[in-house]
């Protein structure tokens, strides 16, 4: 069973499909799966939903896939750094349904663990919590929140050998392991890609029963906010 | 005179405590950082997925891979460890953070805090803001006493969309220091030059 | 001939497709990872945290760091895995398990499955086959098809506690091969010189 | 902030109290916080509860504290290695409750992250889900299963640095990283312990933030089922 393709296209190649829904790594546009995202705004694909902590900026991750009208929802946490989100959503283009960070993260991971709904005191009180179950538990209130279970998950990860175990570099880690784990299908681009044996056992981040298709490629890795010290 | 932005940030530099972990939000409570004495040991949290986050690189350091949560490059410490978000996230739901340190557009006398959207005008979304103040074990705010209008920003009630419920144990302004009790808040501690008066004339929130 | 264990481990092998990763269960089970065909590639997954197990250790290798879920010491291969118990149980859960081929005490003809315990006798626990049931993707019981007492272990319902409901797609047992199938077992296949009569002697189970 | 402490003893100073809730990690004898365990039961502790996959053997384990009689109940997925665990349970002295392995591992991590509740397809339809909340998402039913929430949590990692970021070897890791984040407080037990900046912040397995105290010490990892083969 080979996983490792060619390029973003072959690794693609059958999966994508109108009105799909979309789990995508990445905070900010640290560990963004920028070829992936890049390879579905050439396939044309259409009224895609997206759930992905961040929206990109306007040239940039998933803000290439709103500059061509493709994406028709986000599920996010912070959309705060993207104009021509903003104008879309303004205009009613586009559909938004926000998500606490650590809800995203854990709706996520929980679909992928096979938990389609767990509590949680985050949100109580306030818009998020509208419409949702409420229940108390040792006195306290919680809501319901869901599992996300999307059809196809896009991540970015530093290394990965060919049956597919992952390892991440420091923060980029971030969403990719639970948007890996809640997708029907996984894809995944690596900067470098090495035979069985090269990674430790012990370090792997995302075991390849999550990963069902890799490749290797260049990755630009742009810096959004570029902040430095003086000595 | 009333604090300056760092002033307010040593002042919340305080009320850490030896040992513990800390999430601090963007804005002033990013300064705070700058004041943690020297005596005791506070990691800090970024909720993209790092512990013991440093300051901002060198030049020659700086890694697209590494950033925080307000998306600027930083550096790590010798005992520095990174996980996914459902981690990160895992911890400060569970409680294990001792303390948030956030900004506010508004804090009622009864400890809800709005600091996330202004609807049909700022819609940028709440980040995680809204899991550090259900999840964390104390919630500081930082914020003006007052908007750039001069509007009151601790109020009876919030008119913004909530962050939290009832979540708010201190506000540290550049009037002084406040609690959420009983009723409403209780000044602990008052800038220097201030006056009582000044504040109470700032003040929506029931002040006892 | 009836099948003897390792035919039926053998014929479950055959069960198996390139790429999958898979949980085998104590005893029989555990003899089909002899039998996986040269040409495909299985995974085989160790629910206390382990996936690509590999076959016992030489002696000089053992480890008391490395077991298996029967808690005896194995070896690892080129593309193992380590993880947590959570994790471990979040794979099964959600399904990326292909497929869990167990034992029973008792197998129903609408796919219920016993195999973990007979009230006031044998009390050890379900360990994880009540998870592995529920979340993988195909369930194969291999089981002798009566019990040492010559009982049939193929049922119109279980007597014993569950271990999960309606959850077997095919049993394999020394006499063939069944499908848990509308309205009973389907006989999808019959060992050597076993007669179909032979079987519904020995079946309670409706075979449709 | 110091977390280390000289011994099993000093670590344990102040935490136990007689009917208190532990959550020890480990499976079979694998990684089981054995300094621990034999601490606990110098202290003579009484009325125990523990959340532990395992109950050990007769002398190793928590099979110690079963022989002192100073465990009450068990919350387990498999305890078949014990005959005294056997011989407590059917004399009715010893109370235990069976969950499914992968139940007892979410709970515990449940409890960790701050998920008082969460749904599961495990042990639906059977004596599990008796009494259990069911609830139905996508058309398939599923029972409610609470967090753990322990009042210690006992743990054994390969190696420490100071500030309790922890490493894990092997099949060793299993329930030790979701036993350690579901307790008030937690004690760990190393082979290794090692200075801030000698682990690699992309490879520590539990982070320090979940770690309260830890000790060093010499550890007997006996084997349970000792299998070879011949060349």
């Amino acid at each position: 069973m080979k996983k490792v393709y060619n390029s973003a296209a072959e690794a693609l190649d059958g999966l994508l499909f109108d009105g799909m829904f979309i789990a995508s790594g990445g905070f900010g546009l640290c560990g963004i799966p920028e070829l992936l995202l890049a390879s579905i705004r050439d396939a044309g694909t259409k009224d895609l939903t997206f759930a992905s902590n961040n929206a990109g900026v306007d040239d940039f991750g998933i803000g290439i896939l709103l500059q061509t009208k493709q994406v028709k929802k986000m599920i996010s946490s912070y959309v705060g750094e993207n104009d021509e989100f903003m104008s879309q959503y303004l205009s009613g283009e586009l559909d938004l349904e926000f998500n606490p960070q650590g809800t995203l993260a854990e709706r996520m991971r929980s679909a992928g663990c096979g938990i389609p709904g767990f509590y949680t005191k985050t949100g109580v009180g306030t818009v998020i919590a509208e419409g949702k179950e409420h229940k108390d538990f040792d006195g306290e209130t919680y809501i319901l929140e869901t599992g996300l279970f999307a059809d196809l998950s896009i991540v970015k990860a530093w290394k990965a050998d060919t049956t597919g175990n992952l390892v991440f570099r420091k923060t980029a880690r971030n969403f990719n392991p639970p948007a890996a784990m809640c997708g029907k299908v996984c894809v995944v681009e690596v900067e470098e890609l090495v035979e069985p044996g090269e990674l430790d056992p012990d370090n792997i981040h995302l075991p390849g029963v999550f990963v069902n298709r890799i490749i290797q490629g260049e990755h630009e890795k742009r810096i959004e906010q570029r902040t430095v010290r003086a000595d | 005179m009333p604090w300056d932005r760092n002033q307010m940030a040593e002042r919340a530099a305080q009320e850490l405590e030896d040992g513990w972990y800390v999430n601090l939000g963007i804005g002033i409570p990013t300064l705070v950082s700058n004041y943690i004495p020297n005596d005791i040991e506070v990691t800090l949290q970024s909720e993209n997925g790092m512990l013991g986050m440093g300051p901002f690189p060198l030049e020659e350091d700086l890694d697209p891979d590494l950033i925080n949560a307000g998306k600027q490059t930083i550096s790590e410490l010798p005992h520095t460890s990174y996980f996914d978000s459902a981690t990160s996230f895992g911890m400060i739901r569970g409680g294990k953070i001792a303390m948030a340190i956030l900004g506010a557009m508004e804090v009622a006398e009864n400890g809800d805090l709005a600091n996330w959207m202004i609807p049909g005008k700022l819609v940028k979304g709440m980040g995680g803001a809204m899991d550090l103040v259900a999840g964390v074990g104390r919630v500081l705010v930082i914020t003006d006493h007052t908007s750039k209008h001069g509007e009151p920003k601790l109020l009876a009630k919030c008119t913004l969309p909530l962050t939290g419920a009832g979540v708010v144990d201190r506000i540290i302004t550049n009037l002084g220091v406040f609690d959420v009790v009983e009723g409403g808040l209780k000044i602990v501690e008052i800038a220097p030059d201030v006056t009582e008066e000044e504040i109470r004339a700032s003040t929506e929130a029931a002040l006892v």
